[in-house]
């Protein structure tokens, strides 16, 4: 374990050769996360070194990296390391990004169009009791997530919306039964059972669950 | 038992350590003499009357008793005049040591009693003590200061990471689909006028799907709907959804004489 | 194992070998300021190499940088890359005003802190026998290199101050221990025949106290 020689003796321009060039670049390459122009990589060397010569070094330094996990690229503002693309599911390991979230008007449109479907777009703002922006359905069927399935025969036509399989495959789920029931939003809602337009009951719906399996 | 010695101050000083007690007495006025208008180095080179002391000992081999204390005490009465200027606290601080210099000073003077010797501690062990400790800290100081540091003395490799130009998407699981309803119908709840119904899901998602069925093919005969591997609970349902559906006017139902074909039509748009 | 070329074929677990897996540190490292522990650079592989192979994957890399620019270090919190130190110079002319430098005031409270931790304000006060300012605290305190542990049951409850991890970090320490050694105070105060011109001893004493008079 000897101590590389660099550490013993101090380098100075006057004994700097390519090879001590280099090594100063890659440290101040290595060390900025920012891409350095030539100009300011010239301050290195009190500008003793003029911008073929260091572009020159770039070279070779980029040729010497080039089958390692890292790259010496060149961009718009200038020169800089980087972990090269394929890294990245293994550095996303290290640091999950933290992934978006919906805002709150999304979720209760989705949650309306999968719990109500088909709705409107009328339905989900009576429901919600503000009106749906456009943009939120775009996302939606952007995602992938609902369609337009028809329209009512009102006046007006309105495209009538419902999820899809793909939103079923993205929540992990085989049919919308698994998503989570209401029943603990009973307390929540009127109970009264006039409102019921559909003779099911709770057992019905757990009989029809177990068949369908 | 031995008294505390402080050790030389300087083993590596090369003059032999000045016994007469005269000497020191001249150096320290030329060595310390501040000049007023100097007072903002002198609070820079000492760092407190125990950083001072040090000095007086380490450097001019200062005995603590030799110190004529008339003189010291002169001294620095005059450091304290110019402290007092803007260092208050600072000016508080020697005048507490020159006092504890006294007090060492009067206390080794006085007559003691042969019991009063083997009991009493030294008057000057807790000073040496606690110039012996800050000289500790004062060197450790001095190392500390000497390891490499980060940002001073070497930096800390930090390249950038490149990342695909993919666009996470939000995730949502049927926890937060439901804590929506949730929120929904709480407001629901405060809206009375809002009529929430509560139906199983399985006919909405059958509504769902005879609506799909109907986008391909514009019309379908009604037995079309029901796949003759239907169970017959998926039946049942099926057939609750049409109704559903004609109900909410999302489709047409027709049959043009009795008994025959009934078409269910999705509505046309155009 | 087919093709070589790494950047054509996404790296996966299962086709990981000792280069590849090198590469993966390297690009974390490399790619993250903060040291990273094995228990961290584990989950780069999803905890399938355990600590004993990423260790020696760690000591097979810091060999093959020797002689660079940059060294792979391990500090309290886990392993590095930084510039050798002779490269700090060079480094300096990029951004020459960062580097701060520390008054006899801040490194004198900064080792009663680290030799005696934890310690009040008051006890530094008392080794140091001035008060500390409570800039000095606070530019510690900003550098992350201390931090209020507790505080010390007598009254007024004065705050405990302690060094931190990230103190040991920016030091190239992994633990207290290798600290600089303190002097000992016992070899200060040993009596030593060398030195009886030190007013210390019983005798000493007698005599100087006759001629001061």
């Amino acid at each position: 374990m000897s101590a590389p020689s660099t550490s013993l003796n101090p380098i100075t321009l006057e004994s700097l050769n390519p090879e001590k060039a280099k090594q100063i670049l890659e440290a101040a390459l290595l060390a900025t996360q920012e891409p350095l122009p030539i100009s300011e990589l010239r301050k290195l060397f009190d500008h003793e070194l003029n911008n073929a010569v260091i572009s020159r070094l770039l070279e070779e330094i980029r040729d010497k990296w080039r089958d390692s996990a890292i790259e010496l690229v060149t961009v718009a503002s200038g020169w800089r390391f980087q972990t090269k693309p394929e890294m990245q599911p293994f550095l996303e390991k290290l640091a999950p990004q933290k992934t978006p979230r919906y805002s709150r008007a999304i979720l209760e449109t989705l949650a309306i169009i999968a719990y109500r479907q088909p709705v409107t777009r009328g339905d989900i703002e009576e429901i919600r009791g503000v009106s749906v922006s456009g943009s939120i359905l775009k996302t939606l069927l952007a995602r992938g997530w609902i369609e337009e399935i028809g329209h009512r025969n009102v006046p007006g036509k309105p495209a009538l919306f419902a999820t899809t399989l793909n939103f079923l495959d993205d929540l992990n789920l085989r049919t919308l039964d698994e998503l989570p029931p209401l029943d603990e939003m009973k307390s929540l809602i009127e109970p009264d059972n006039h409102n019921q337009a559909l003779p099911f009951t709770e057992t019905d719906s757990t009989d029809h669950k177990g068949n369908a399996d | 038992m031995v008294n505390p010695v402080i050790d030389s101050l300087e083993s590596q000083s090369p003059q032999p350590i000045a016994r007469i007690c005269g000497e020191p007495l001249l150096e320290i006025p030329q060595d310390l003499y501040i000049p007023p208008d100097a007072l903002e180095v002198f609070l820079d080179t000492f760092q407190g009357p125990l950083d001072l002391l040090l000095y007086l000992i380490r450097k001019h081999n200062l005995n603590i008793l030799d110190i004529p204390m008339a003189e010291l005490t002169q001294q620095y009465m005059t450091y304290v005049e110019m402290m007092r200027i803007d260092q208050l606290e600072l000016a508080a601080e020697y005048l507490l040591m020159t006092a504890l210099l006294i007090e060492i000073k009067s206390r080794m003077l006085l007559p003691k009693s042969k019991t009063e010797i083997a009991e009493e501690s030294d008057p000057r062990a807790e000073l040496v003590r606690r110039l012996l400790e800050y000289e500790q800290i004062k060197k450790a100081a001095d190392r500390l200061n000497r390891l490499p540091q980060a940002e001073r003395d070497f930096s800390i490799a930090q390249i950038r990471i490149e990342q695909n130009e993919t666009i996470r998407l939000p995730n949502v699981n049927s926890d937060d689909l439901r804590n929506a309803w949730i929120a929904i119908l709480t407001r629901a709840k405060v809206n009375r006028h809002h009529q929430v119904k509560r139906e199983t899901l399985s006919v909405r998602a059958y509504m769902s799907q005879v609506l799909r069925d109907l986008r391909t093919r514009k019309q379908l005969e009604f037995y079309d709907l029901f796949s003759p591997a239907a169970t017959i609970m998926e039946v049942v349902v099926t057939f609750l959804a049409v109704l559903e559906l004609a109900k909410e006017l999302l489709l047409e139902i027709s049959q043009s004489q009795d008994s025959g074909t009934i078409y269910v039509r999705a509505v046309d748009v155009a």
